[in-house]
């Protein structure tokens, strides 16, 4: 194996993209000393590129076999056969592609407001869908995952633990009360909470800290082994 | 200005800078930092140290390239081990993304010990449906893998004429990111009564807790850390042991980093 | 009209979407996969309004020769060069277009989220300092979770214990508790737009 | 090998709450009697749409299936379909009783789901009451919440300084609560922004919040009668990659040089980027996510955040809706009745009334 500095060579394909990527990653990391033209060029390249890579995936995912062959097909289908059926089902398969289309609306001022139908349905839409997703998740599971380990409880600790959990959950829910002042006995628990909140925050923090830190060794790692060959 | 209150307004350079060295200098030059190794660990080494030169091992890549960075130092150290070991290798995928990433771990590694292909080693390759694939290699490896990855008819496989069904092989090994550890045991260890390992990103250790216990499953080796010790255990310190001294010293700079800035924060109150 | 039928869309498709949760039957399970098509197509036509706004953006600041002019041009470029590698060549395996993706999209990428092992390091040592009981408890629960989960700590029993029971005890309750408040403040706002008393997404009349 | 069938049972029933499409499987412990000796690892279970027709093979059944059930999926509404358990190897060929006829049937209700439409239902009707109160103009008190507070002085001082303010709403998609939530947030920035002068720039992650934005800001402009003021360049859609946002933001802050980041929406890793940059460029920094990890990193990064659900009540508190701060009483007697089903959930779960706890089991 080659130990010398540079192992890598710059005139084939998978050579010369080790090269760039070596060399825009470096670009990225220049940012750390101070904002610099060779982080700004990088910086403009990835979002070109990723706006590029996202207007190609969307078109080929989406558009195209969503909203422009549907479409398509149902042209060539009612030109073909007719049909009243065939109308209805055409003009069902628009409704999509013009909502879509009304977005166009807002460079024309006077018609900006129907884009908003758009927009209103893409809302209404997730507004509709979170609700019972939230109750689900958010609300019912919680309490249940509160409240069961007091069917178990088999164990002085265990007991222990499940009332630092209950000791816990109200005095957070009581922190995120909006009309009550924090203020004598009520202000008492609502200062656990944030006791509580404070070492969740801490703990989600130190735990995070691996993962990211993995991320650098995985950069550095492609720096210096495939790359500059530095590592066997 | 005393020296406490530069520490208040420090230059985040300077952090920047120990943090890179902190993870850089550990993956340039080994440090080799103390790693404890667990018993679901040393279960698995110790299994395939007993085994026999000539013997034979499956291994199943069970993974995506995304968890790629954590598999692949475990996945080099135990075929280090059993190569060293004279140990014949039979590689497979249940993954299509594990195909590529077996392929070159299988052929990269045996590399390193002069092994030729096709009578040391094989590697046969992807099959979807992991339940009829492992239920199927029970009784035939030959009629789920007709042909290894390069299109070689097994037939004229000099190892996988000795390899009818899982009688054959004395452990299955899958590395894996899911619950494919699962199957191997539901299907071929309950059914054909084959040892099974299962290596895993951290995450997933606590799931199999339960099958060592019930001694379904030989050990199992789990993430980085679990790869620094089967490096450790076969004495070849590698880059699962890099990463994770990278980690600890990364982990006690900013450690470090908190307690400067603590200190100067209570001289500093002290200073009022 | 411009106001009161936007309302009513908003309406009518959040009630649907929310009813559709409680009915298993086919016609739900259509009405539900055909709405989720028409917010996939309403996205990808807003993507394309956003790419014209963005081209519209960086063209008239390289036309005007604003200051880093240049930059803006290199966005556009390879936006352009991007686009045409992936309609003219696809976005097979091999191709120029996945070529770029894994030398040049991903590894920049991955570079810019590894920045956070610096940033999380001096956030670290400004923002853990024991001003009071609070921040003392952020701290102290930080560094016991980095010292006995992840790093030489780990290795050393009470360490390890005391960060696994932070983890599943005082920590996870607390988390709980910021979930039932998100969920409930996710109920509240998503309710008040259904209703059209929450309005402002609708912009002036 | 001859073939022997056993009385062995299979009971098939229609899988309640979908739509119609499958079938649930369930047997007796295995072995059956008559293959204790062999006991075999894997059955083969079979169905058909006519008791005498050709049996396929759909499934493989594990004797160390501990459910002993298994649920077969994609059938025909109203069909009948039969089904049988078989095993064989080279001494026996076995096959069960054949089971059925059973047909799925389609559900309009999904009775699984009963909490989550009471939970719903009570939520809604406190919302309900309380937008009621709200518009006979009741007026209620609110706590102060830091972060809130110190949204005029934050943009205040951005205008003493002559500097703009930076505003995110981080990778949320338009559908979220918590991008609403922002928008709301935005459209009151926005009012006072106006009437100050100063400029708000604002790079958007995804198109559609863009088109919201640009809508909820110039309304807020129009409101503060500053109209003319309002410049459609200043929100603007940059890239949908998480990086290359936070690559991009990172930049527009070291050149722009804001004086004020408001953070308000759903973040993901990006948020301590930001923040960080942020802080080094000496910006306040305000933030507010549903996101709980993120609220760790912004909590150790900002100097204020609002934690949960402060960012849903906080258009409550900009705007002064009473409609609005209305909602926020409701939620309030929610959480006491959400406490309440806690403490009493705790008390008998201590005494074993697993009933209850179940109450809240959701699917």
């Amino acid at each position: 194996m080659n130990s010398g500095l540079i192992c890598v060579s710059l005139f084939t394909a998978d050579g010369a993209g080790i090269w760039i990527a070596s060399i825009l990653t470096l670009a990225i990391y220049s940012f750390l000393y101070k904002d610099n033209p060779i982080y700004r060029f990088s910086e403009s390249l990835l979002i070109g590129i990723s706006v590029g890579f996202l207007l190609v995936t969307t078109f080929d995912t989406t558009l195209l076999p969503k909203a422009f062959e549907p479409v398509g097909k149902g042209l060539s289908v009612m030109f073909g056969i007719g049909g009243f059926g065939s109308i209805i089902s055409f003009i069902w398969l628009l409704i999509p592609v013009a909502l879509g289309l009304l977005m166009f609306a807002r460079f024309v001022p006077k018609y900006a407001w129907m884009s908003r139908v758009a927009l209103a349905l893409y809302i209404g839409f997730g507004a509709g869908a979170s609700i019972p997703a939230n109750m689900q998740s958010y609300i019912l599971r919680q309490i249940d995952a509160t409240i069961r380990p007091f069917l178990h409880i088999d164990s002085f600790w265990s007991l222990i633990n499940a009332i630092v959990i209950l000791a816990g959950l109200i005095s957070t829910l009581f922190y995120f009360f909006f009309s009550k002042e924090q203020k004598g006995a009520f202000g008492k628990i609502t200062r656990l909470g944030t006791f509580y909140l404070m070492i969740f925050f801490g703990a989600t923090f130190g735990y995070t800290v691996m993962a990211r830190i993995s991320l650098l060794i995985g950069r550095l790692t492609f720096l210096l082994k495939d790359w500059l060959g530095l590592i066997s | 200005m005393s020296i406490w209150e530069k520490a208040k307004t420090l230059d985040r350079r300077i952090i920047f800078l120990f943090m890179f060295l902190g993870v850089g200098l550990p993956l340039l030059a080994k440090i080799g930092l103390p790693v404890s190794v667990t018993d679901d660990v040393r279960n698995v080494y110790n299994y395939i140290e007993k085994l026999e030169p000539g013997d034979i091992v499956l291994v199943s890549y069970d993974h995506d390239t995304g968890t790629l960075p954590e598999m692949i130092p475990m996945s080099d150290a135990i075929l280090r081990h059993l190569f060293k070991k004279d140990i014949r290798v039979v590689g497979m995928a249940l993954r299509a993304e594990g195909n590529g990433i077996g392929r070159q771990n299988i052929r990269r590694t045996s590399a390193e010990f002069d092994k030729t292909e096709g009578t040391d080693y094989v590697f046969l390759g992807f099959r979807p449906e992991i339940t009829a694939a492992i239920l199927g290699l029970g009784t035939s490896f030959e009629k789920v893998f007709p042909k290894d990855d390069r299109g070689i008819p097994v037939g004229e496989l000099p190892l996988m004429n000795e390899v009818s069904n899982y009688n054959d092989v004395k452990l299955v090994i899958s590395v894996t990111d899911d619950d494919t550890p699962v199957y191997w045991v539901n299907y071929a260890n309950a059914r054909f009564k084959v040892k099974v390992v299962a290596g895993l990103t951290a995450v997933m250790a606590t799931t199999f807790f339960p099958f060592i216990d019930s001694g379904q499953m030989v050990g199992m080796v789990a993430g980085l850390k679990g790869a620094a010790e089967y490096e450790k255990l076969i004495k070849t310190p590698g880059r699962a042991a890099r990463g994770m001294d990278a980690q600890s010293i990364a982990h006690l700079v900013m450690i470090g980093f908190i307690i400067i800035g603590n200190v100067a924060f209570i001289m500093r109150r002290r200073g009022k | 009209m411009r106001r009161t039928f936007p309302i009513l869309v908003c309406f009518s498709f959040g009630m649907t979407m929310l009813v559709q949760f409680f009915v298993p039957s086919k016609l739900s399970t259509d009405a539900y996969n055909e709405i989720t098509n028409w917010v996939q197509i309403i996205y990808a036509f807003a993507l394309i309004v956003g790419v014209v706004g963005l081209l519209k953006y960086h063209f008239s600041r390289v036309s005007r020769r604003e200051r880093g002019w240049f930059y803006n041009l290199v966005t556009v470029a390879s936006l352009i060069v991007m686009s045409l590698l992936g309609f003219i060549g696809g976005r097979g395996d091999g191709g120029s277009f996945m070529w770029v993706f894994n030398n040049m999209m991903a590894p920049m990428q991955a570079t810019v989220f590894s920045l956070l092992a610096f940033f999380v390091a001096s956030a670290a040592y400004r923002g853990f300092l024991a001003r009071n009981l609070e921040a003392f408890l952020l701290l102290f629960s930080a560094v016991m979770i980095m010292f006995g989960i992840a790093s030489v700590g780990n290795a050393i029993p009470p360490f390890s214990d005391i960060a696994n029971w932070i983890l599943i005890n005082p920590s996870m309750t607390a988390r709980r508790g910021i979930f039932i408040g998100v969920g409930l403040g996710t109920i509240a706002v998503s309710l008040r737009v259904i209703l059209g008393v929450e309005r402002t997404y609708l912009g002036k009349e | 090998m001859p073939l022997q069938v056993f009385a062995f049972e299979l009971y098939i029933s229609d899988q309640p709450n979908d739509d119609g499409t499958r079938l649930t499987v369930e047997w007796d412990p295995l072995p059956p009697d008559d293959l204790r000796s062999i006991d075999p690892e894997i059955y083969s279970l079979l169905r058909s749409e006519s008791p005498d027709g050709e049996f396929t093979s759909i499934d493989i059944v594990s004797r160390l299936d501990p459910s002993r059930r298994k649920i077969d999926e994609n059938l025909a509404t109203g069909r009948s379909y039969y089904y049988k358990l078989a095993y064989s190897d080279s001494t026996i060929s076995w096959e069960s009783n054949v089971a059925g006829p059973a047909a799925p049937e389609e559900n309009w209700y999904n009775r699984s789901r009963t909490n989550v439409l009471i939970g719903i239902l009570i939520t809604g009707a406190f919302v309900g009451i309380f937008i009621i109160l709200g518009r006979k103009g009741k007026s209620l008190y609110l706590r102060p919440i830091a972060g809130l507070n110190a949204m005029d002085e934050a943009i205040g001082r951005a205008t003493e300084m002559g500097k703009p303010i930076l505003y995110s709403s981080g990778r949320g998609k338009m559908e979220r609560p918590a991008s609403i939530a922002s928008m709301n947030i935005l459209g009151s920035v926005a009012e006072k922004v106006a009437s100050y002068g100063t400029p708000l720039i604002f790079p958007n992650n995804d198109p559609v919040v863009t088109a919201v934005a640009q809508e909820v800001a110039r309304e807020g402009y129009t409101k503060a009668g500053h109209a003319d003021l309002y410049n459609p360049d200043n929100i603007y859609f940059v890239t949908d990659s998480q990086f290359g946002y936070a690559a991009a933001v990172d930049g527009i802050m070291m050149r722009e040089r804001p004086a004020t980041n408001l953070f308000f929406g759903t973040f993901e890793a990006e948020s301590l980027i930001l923040a960080e940059t942020g802080n080094s460029i000496g910006a306040i920094q305000i933030a507010g996510t549903d996101s709980s990890i993120q609220m760790a990193f912004f909590i150790v990064a900002c100097d204020f955040v609002l934690i949960g659900e402060e960012l849903f009540a906080a258009s409550g508190y900009l705007s002064g809706d009473p409609q609005v701060v209305g909602t926020l009483k409701g939620s309030d007697y929610l959480k006491v009745i959400i406490i309440i089903m806690i403490l009493f959930g705790a008390v008998v779960g201590l005494l074993n009334q697993e009933w209850f706890v179940n109450l809240f089991l959701t699917a």
